[in-house]
């Protein structure tokens, strides 16, 4: 019963932590207009939490660069398990338009192993909806398939 | 005295965008604050010699997402001089309107943050829910929300048609009705008033010294704008600098929210002067020469430098973007000022962080 | 594009003089030119009028900061440094190379010149 | 403010309750880039123009290949496309779990196959 | 008799916790024209941060979350026991100051300014409740909340300034605008979220589940000031909380020494009104 | 019985000091001073066991002890006139001047019937002040004893001014135990000049130039409450014909008369309590090796300006006076708490704090109800024994470190654990319930509700008193994970007196109901204050729940000690956030120009509210004037 609520609990109450690793500002935007009316994701219990400390998502927007990817790195270790990341936007996923510039390294799975990807330049605030709903459902899928909580799903 | 040391950003909640702060503080008052950068550093100028000039449209348009059409639109007008091509009439009415469209979202966009930075949520999302309009007719007009992809050099990509001319003045009715409803909260509450005025001053001669851009500039009380240079379709549109003389924090809210209105009022002028036409001419050749291009982004003057060998790549691309310009004013109002503070003052500047690394 | 000549030694003087005329400070582009020069373009602005100052420097030696007299200056140096690798005397605050660029990186290249050189002093005071 | 939130309060909420509800997307909205590959002549204009550089066409293996997770959906391959044969879609494309290409074979009819042997 | 009810208050309170936040949550949303979260949220978010895997940033974190939870608890349970107002609040304080305490241990800015700011916000509110409190002993004779309920008229009308003072510690023990300076529920300040920055995953679960007691607490205290009729306490208790949201909603965040001089200035001043009036033998 | 233990009590500790002075030998002086400890301790032990007792022993009222008392008088003011005219301080040597010709008029032309001395008067009071004065007194005398060894080779003195050092404490003790016992007021006046003249000389101990100054400071300050002591004196002679203290204060109570005389009284006692806006000497006194710091602090010096006022404060219960004491008290409560906010100087904290506690007593006697007089003497107990902990820590934390200021406290935990534990659980035993300094001020809190101004300075008060508690507790703990705390060494001498200090601490709070009953209750007439059923205490207007709160206390305390602690299965340690840019150190990370940037922390002072710069012209100039009122509502 506890351990129903518990998971229950886990995919209803995901808070997330947005690191702008380099984007554009548009993929940016696009996530903090989720938060806003029009699409208001607290509807899923989605708060924009800020620390890593206490998220369970981590939203990654932007290209990786040499001097954030450690700042990325950090973040993603600072988030206790379980956890997912969520890349957006073609520079996250791939480096996008910048991926031969000098001093990007790519996409945000050359630092930390990403769970979704959400495709878009920039990706659209329902884009970005979906991608957290698919996060959850993968989140969902492992309690399930009953591994311990300790192996964070992303890793 | 006891002194603090903040670590402020790159990852931090209230600054949306990765810069960061070494805040020395006593008992949260600022006595120093020394800016490092290179978090959203790409190289994209140094780009412009992997991809030919036609497709650095794109590039630069990515420089920044929130003012991506001026961006590019300033690119365009510089390969346009150098390769002596005239855009067509009807094709600057239209980097008009969708210029001035970009200016609305991005100002409502920083109005919402901007509450945000000193704790007013509730106008954030009004603002943010306004500005869903906008980004509705960008994506309706265009084919996408923020990054519209509408230039090319010799004019743009995409038409208007005068249905969409009218749900357009429609639409930005609602807007401005909303956002009018917003004015006496910007101007008037009581908190925030305390939050504001009188925060970070920027006098007129040390805005002026330390080159600061666009609305900064402005709510110092000097009434410099680029759209007076009169590219594109502004010889034919009325409009005046707003200024604001306190140059405090509020005093760059107001002029970004007047701005927001003049803004909508030049689309309506664009809208109802629209000449028939063609939207663009197709361009031939390569360019060659230097040029120096400046237009006014909605946080300030932008310029371009482009120099150009006759090939398809070009020889060297500059970018001078308006935060690079304000930077520096910036780092002269942070000290003296609260912790709390520097949220506000970093938003009042209107922070575009990836367009001032590129 | 129309431009005026400056040298090293005229720079800060005339800085000074544009400053009390009532000019503001725009930009410092920087160009390669070819493997040993480079081209230093200052821009100034009066009431919407644009004025540039050209001058032609070698690349390894180092440049009078402009910083003193237009304390905007100083971003848009410490940039010329960690692109093209020109060390600017006096700057008000000097980031030594790491201003986009990161130390365990090859800090030490200049990643906009095609013809590239080793910097010939790197980072200032890292210890 | 208050006249404002009270009007919120009353009023219907401005919510769109998108996973349930989706609203159509705009005309000439740029979404998911497909190819209608058997229109397709793989003249690689497409491939040439992409500020991205995300689209490989391949004549030998007759394969048009997109990495639509480096696309930054600009339009340019379809306005550039002289078949018009590329095409956005007004649906974004959807998040995935792992990235894969869209990879397209164009399956060469024999009486093109002669005349390419010819 | 108090024991048992001292028990099903803390057992109880949780639950009208987690209801009364859901409440709030989803009322915020409405006046920001969304639609906002479940009703149980507060639940689900406490659930899963309970189950979040174990992480602290310095060893004596966990002592100082269950004492201030205890301490929650105990006030809590005291309260239900009709017990003397200045203990409850005494004892509620320990909370306050361990939650702190934690917030000092640990080497980061970010909490390390929550917590000196947590203790603004302790030196502003605290003076003002104890001032209250004696109020209400000037009209009732007594500390003890029992005397409250034998009263045959409500305290409120002869603290209306008073029952004002006391909004102002409300606002800032519910980390409310223009109050939320040293912690709030989204990270949306310069301090991340202050006092809570450094805790995470169990730990922060606690402290929500404190925090829920706390504002039990605070408004059964409220519920106080009208004890003559279940329909005017109810009454009492949801305009005073709507109050608490259309402030938040329509104030920016302040700045803690504004805070402070704004809120000891006003509500020493209006306490000094109300207590004189009461002082000079004044009653309805 | 009881002479042999008065005997023992006072005599001993002087002969023991003469003693240290004459005999050489560190050995022979340290077995000297724990003697004299051990049998302070367990005189005073025996005293209590004794109860409660007023006798004239033969030796007091003989011509010969008299005769000794009234010349050594005289020696003392020539002493004290002496250093005002070496120290070149005008205010001394002419208070000095008024003292030795106002008793010589009083010895001479008025006293001429004092043939009968009053004698020794002992009650729970006294009994409780001696107590306190034996045991905290030989506590920190035995922590003093390696504390002095290192201090003086830290000095680098050739040679060891110690005998005197230890002669004067002893003296100290054994003038404090005949002050509070003695009820006779002119003997009185003689022991209170003693305790300053030695407190005088302790803090000049060191002998440079900060410790002279602030030692002359100390002496004409203390002169005013000397002087005011004396006027009071003879002008309740001149009305009363008595001095029997016991007598005066039935002559008076609940009228209204000689309000003046006992005015007088008052401000000798706010003086040597430190109020305001007579703080300077005792903030001054700081520079006196920490032992001298916390006798003055804890059981002596100040406390006996206190128990002068809760002392006299029956005889003017109810007056307009008695309603300026507890304002004058109350302002100095909020105000020196106030300041202590914008201190960073740990052991000015602590002054500040005893300065702001000593007010708080000092409104709980000017309240002067049963349950506030009944506050004002176990903030007394509990403040002495918290207090004396905190300075001895502090001693032993500024021999370590090196240094007084709070921020170089930070993360001490992990340089010296066992005490940093014992000083944040002293700090904590000063502010949170159910601790028995709280139970004080709850009961003060709830006494003072039916005074508008007091109550207000008592709520704004004791709200700043948490604010620099708290951040000083919090800052004690903290430390870097990483570092593996060494084994901290600890003198025995130093540590039994800790432990005991912190373990008295917290079995007097548990046992405040029984103290109060047994101990407190015994002094007053009519009905008690408060009920003691089941370790509650409770009157009508409220209860305190203290041994069910300890209970729950104790319990909940060693659950969450057993959840946490070093290496705690399964949670993961994690560095501080710090925005993503962490350097490897915990608290540092990578800041601007890559350089691995220490994230300093530091408490805020608020100097803009509360700097001492700022607040000290206020308060001294509102303090001043609140004494002017006081005298004058004595008129």
């Amino acid at each position: 019963m506890l351990k129903k609520i518990v998971e229950h609990s886990q995919i209803k109450s995901p808070w997330l932590v947005h690191y702008d690793c380099g984007s554009c500002n548009g993929c940016d935007i696009e996530t903090l207009a989720c938060l806003t009316p029009l699409y208001d994701v607290e509807r899923f219990g989605v708060l924009n939490i800020g620390n890593p400390k206490h998220a369970d998502v981590l939203i990654v927007t932007g290209t990786v660069n040499k001097r954030n990817k450690k700042v990325l790195k950090q973040i993603y270790d600072q988030m206790p398990s379980p956890k997912i990341v969520i890349a957006i936007g073609a520079c996250g996923l791939s480096g996008g338009i910048f991926r031969e510039a000098y001093n990007v390294v790519g996409g945000v799975d050359k630092v930390i192993p990403v769970d979704v990807y959400v495709p878009g330049c920039p990706a659209k605030p329902e884009a970005i909806i979906d991608g957290v709903v698919e996060g959850l459902a993968k989140l969902s899928e492992i309690q399930k398939a009953g591994k311990p909580k300790k192996e964070a799903i992303a890793s | 005295m006891s002194k603090t040391i903040v670590p402020f950003g790159p990852q931090h909640p209230v600054l949306p965008e990765p810069i960061h702060l070494s805040l020395t503080v006593e008992d949260e008052v600022v006595k120093e604050a020394v800016p490092a950068f290179g978090y959203v550093h790409r190289g994209l100028e140094k780009l412009a010699e992997k991809r030919d000039f036609h497709q650095m449209i794109q590039v630069v348009e990515r420089v920044c997402g929130i003012c991506s059409m001026i961006h590019a639109m300033c690119y365009c007008q510089g390969l346009e001089h150098l390769m002596k091509v005239e855009v067509p009439r009807r094709g600057q009415f239209l980097r008009v309107i969708w210029s001035e469209l970009h200016r609305i979202h991005s100002h409502l966009l920083w109005l919402g943050l901007y509450a945000d930075a000193f704790g007013f949520e509730s106008v954030f999302m009004q603002f943010w829910k306004i500005r869903e309009r906008i980004m509705d007719i960008n994506e309706a007009t265009a084919g996408n929300r923020v990054i519209v992809s509408v230039n090319q050099v010799g004019g743009v990509r995409r038409d208007l048609s005068p249905s969409k001319c009218d749900w357009i003045l429609d639409e930005l009715n609602h807007v401005e009705k909303e956002v009018k409803a917003l004015e006496s909260t910007m101007s008037n509450n009581y908190t925030v008033k305390k939050r504001t005025v009188g925060k970070g001053i920027l006098t007129r001669e040390m805005a002026y010294e330390l080159g600061a851009a666009g609305p900064t500039l402005r709510a110092s009380g000097i009434a410099q704008d680029m759209r007076q240079l009169q590219y594109e379709a502004f010889d034919e549109l009325d409009f005046e600098p707003v200024v604001e003389t306190d140059g405090d924090a509020f005093a760059r809210g107001l002029v970004r929210f007047k701005e927001t209105i003049q803004s909508i009022d030049l689309v309506r002028q664009a809208i109802a002067r629209l000449p028939q036409g063609d939207t663009f001419v197709k361009v031939k050749g390569k360019p060659e020469g230097e040029v120096v291009q400046r237009v006014e982004q909605p946080r300030g003057e932008c310029l371009y430098y482009i120099k150009a060998n006759g090939t398809k790549f070009l020889d060297r691309l500059r970018i001078r973007t308006p935060t690079f310009a304000n930077i520096p004013p910036l780092a002269a109002m942070l000290p003296g000022m609260e912790l709390a503070d520097v949220p506000v003052l970093i938003l009042s500047i209107d922070p575009c962080i990836s367009c001032t690394e590129r | 594009m129309q431009s005026l000549e400056i040298t090293k030694e005229t720079l800060r003087q005339e800085g000074e003089r544009l400053k009390a005329e009532g000019f503001r400070f725009v930009t410092i582009t920087c160009l390669e030119l070819d493997e040993t020069s480079l081209e230093l373009i200052y821009h100034f602005d009066k009431d919407l009028e644009i004025i540039h100052y050209r001058m032609q420097i070698p690349k390894d030696a180092p440049m009078p900061s402009l910083s003193p007299v237009f304390f905007a200056a100083f971003l848009v140096e410490n940039e010329i440094y960690d692109q093209f690798g020109i060390k600017f005397d006096d700057l008000v605050l000097d980031f030594g190379g790491t201003l986009y660029l990161d130390d365990d990186d090859d800090i030490t290249a200049t990643p906009f010149c095609k013809f590239g050189v080793k910097r010939a002093d790197t980072v200032p005071d890292a210890e | 403010m208050i006249k404002n939130i009270f009007k919120n309060f009353v009023s219907k909420s401005a919510t769109r309750p998108y996973p349930i509800e989706v609203r159509p997307g705009f005309k000439n909205a740029r979404g998911e880039l497909d190819n209608k590959v058997s229109e397709c002549t793989l003249c690689g204009i497409c491939a040439k123009k992409c500020p991205s550089q995300c689209i490989t066409v391949s004549r030998k293996e007759n394969l048009w290949e997109l990495n639509p997770f480096a696309c930054v959906y600009c339009g340019i391959c379809v306005d550039a496309c002289p078949k018009s044969c590329l095409v956005h879609y007004t649906e974004h494309k959807k998040p995935a779990r792992v990235k894969t290409n869209l990879v397209l074979k164009k399956e060469i009819s024999p009486k093109l196959k002669v005349v390419a042997n010819a | 008799m108090t024991l048992v009810y001292a028990l099903l208050g803390v057992v109880l309170a949780p639950f009208a916790g987690i209801l009364v936040a859901g409440f709030d949550r989803i009322l915020t949303a409405k006046f920001q024209s969304r639609t906002g979260p479940p009703l149980l949220q507060p639940l689900y978010d406490i659930a899963k941060l309970w189950a979040k895997e174990p992480m602290i940033a310095h060893r004596f974190q966990p002592l100082c979350v269950y004492i201030y939870l205890a301490a929650a608890m105990v006030s809590v349970a005291l309260f239900f026991a009709q017990s003397d107002l200045l203990l409850i609040f005494f004892v509620q304080a320990v909370g306050a100051i361990f939650l702190v305490i934690g917030a000092f241990l640990v080497p980061s800015p970010f909490s390390q300014a929550g917590a000196n700011r947590e203790l603004i916000q302790i030196l502003t509110y605290e003076p003002l409740i104890i001032i209250v409190l004696a109020g209400i002993y000037l009209t009732t004779g007594s500390f003890n909340i029992s005397a409250i309920y034998a009263m045959d008229k409500p305290l409120l009308i002869n603290l209306p300034l008073l029952f004002i003072v006391f909004g102002y510690a409300l606002t800032i023990k519910l980390r409310k605008s223009p109050f939320d300076i040293s912690a709030s529920h989204h990270a949306h300040q310069e301090l991340v979220r202050g006092v809570l920055t450094e805790y995470s995953g169990r730990m922060l679960a606690l402290i929500e589940l404190a925090h829920l007691y706390e504002t039990i607490l605070i408004l059964g205290l409220c519920s106080l000031f009208w004890t003559t009729s279940i329909w005017g306490m109810v009454v009492l208790l949801a305009l005073t909380y709507l109050i608490e949201i259309v402030v938040d909603n329509i104030s920016a965040r302040m700045s803690f020494r504004w805070m402070l001089k704004s809120v000891w200035t006003t509500g020493l001043a209006l306490s000094a009104i109300n207590l004189i009036w009461l002082y000079s033998g004044g009653r309805f | 019985m009881f002479e042999i233990l008065y005997t023992s009590l006072t005599l001993c500790p002087i002969v023991a000091a003469l003693a240290c002075l004459i005999l050489p030998g560190k050995s022979t002086r340290s077995a000297l001073v724990g003697m004299t400890g051990i049998i302070l301790i367990a005189s005073s032990v025996m005293l209590i066991w004794n109860g409660p007792v007023s006798s004239t022993p033969a030796f007091l009222s003989s011509a010969k002890f008299t005769t000794f008392i009234q010349i050594a008088d005289f020696a003392l003011l020539g002493l004290i006139l002496y250093f005002g005219i070496k120290f070149n301080n005008r205010i001394i040597s002419v208070l000095s001047l008024v003292q030795i010709a106002v008793l010589a008029a009083f010895e001479l032309f008025i006293l001429d019937g004092h043939g009968a001395p009053a004698g020794l008067f002992c009650d729970n009071l006294s009994l409780i002040m001696v107590l306190l004065i034996s045991i905290a007194g030989s506590l920190i005398v035995f922590y003093a004893l390696p504390y002095m060894d290192y201090h003086e080779h830290h000095l680098k003195l050739t040679k060891t001014r110690q005998p005197r050092f230890f002669a004067l404490l002893l003296l100290f003790i054994g003038a404090m135990n005949a002050l509070v016992l003695t009820n006779d007021l002119l003997l009185f006046y003689f022991f209170f000049e003693i305790t300053t003249l030695c407190s005088f000389l302790l803090i000049g101990h060191d002998g440079n130039k900060v410790s002279r100054e602030n030692s002359v400071t100390a002496l004409w300050i203390n002169s005013i409450g000397g002087t005011a002591l004396l006027l009071g004196t003879v002008m309740i002679y001149l009305q009363l014909h008595t001095l029997d203290i016991q007598a005066v204060i039935g002559k008076l109570q609940g009228s209204d008369a000689m309000l003046i005389p006992l005015g007088l009284l008052c401000v000798a006692g706010f003086t040597k309590a430190a109020q305001m806006p007579f703080q300077k000497w005792l903030l001054g006194a700081m520079v006196a090796p920490t032992p001298t710091s916390a006798l003055l602090h804890s059981a002596t010096m100040v406390k006996a300006g206190v128990y002068l006022v809760i002392r006299f404060a029956p005889a003017f219960q109810g007056t307009a006076l008695s309603t300026a004491v507890a304002v004058c008290g109350a302002f100095t409560f909020l105000s020196a708490a106030a300041l202590a906010i914008g201190q960073r100087n740990g052991k000015k904290v602590l002054a500040y704090s005893t300065i702001s506690n000593l007010g708080l007593i000092l409104a709980c006697a000017g309240i002067n109800t049963h349950a506030a007089i009944t506050a004002a003497i176990l903030l007394v107990i509990f403040h002495a024994v918290s207090k004396a902990l905190l300075f001895l820590c502090m001693g032993s934390i500024e021999q370590h470190i090196g240094s007084r200021d709070i921020e170089d406290m930070r993360g001490l935990f992990g340089e010296m654990p066992k005490t940093a534990m014992i000083i944040t659980m002293g700090i904590l035993t000063m502010i949170l319930p159910p601790f028995g300094m709280l139970l004080g001020k709850w009961m003060a809190i709830e006494s003072a509700a039916g005074n508008l101004f007091t109550l207000l300075m008592l709520a704004l008060g004791s709200a700043l008193t948490v604010v620099y508690w708290a951040r000083w507790a919090g800052i004690l703990m903290g430390s870097d994970y990483k570092g593996e705390s060494r084994p901290e060494h600890l003198p025995d001498m130093a540590r039994y007196p800790l432990l005991t200090l912190l373990g008295s601490a917290i079995v007097l709070s548990i046992s405040a109901p029984f103290i109060y009953s047994k101990m407190i209750l015994a002094d007053f007439t009519g009905t008690a204050a408060y009920a003691t059923t089941n370790g509650v205490m409770a009157n009508a207007s409220g209860s305190f729940a203290v041994i069910p709160l300890f209970m729950i206390a104790i319990g909940v305390f060693l659950f969450a000690l057993a959840k946490s602690g070093p290496g705690k299965k399964g949670a993961k340690i994690a560095g501080p956030y710090m925005s993503g840019i962490s350097g490897e150190e915990n608290g540092t990370y990578v800041g601007p120009m890559n350089k691995i940037t220490g994230s300093v922390q530091s408490n805020y002072y608020l100097s803009a509210f509360f700097g001492e710069k700022r607040l000290s012209g206020v308060v001294n100039a509102t303090a001043c004037a609140l004494i002017l009122i006081m005298i004058g509502v004595s008129i």
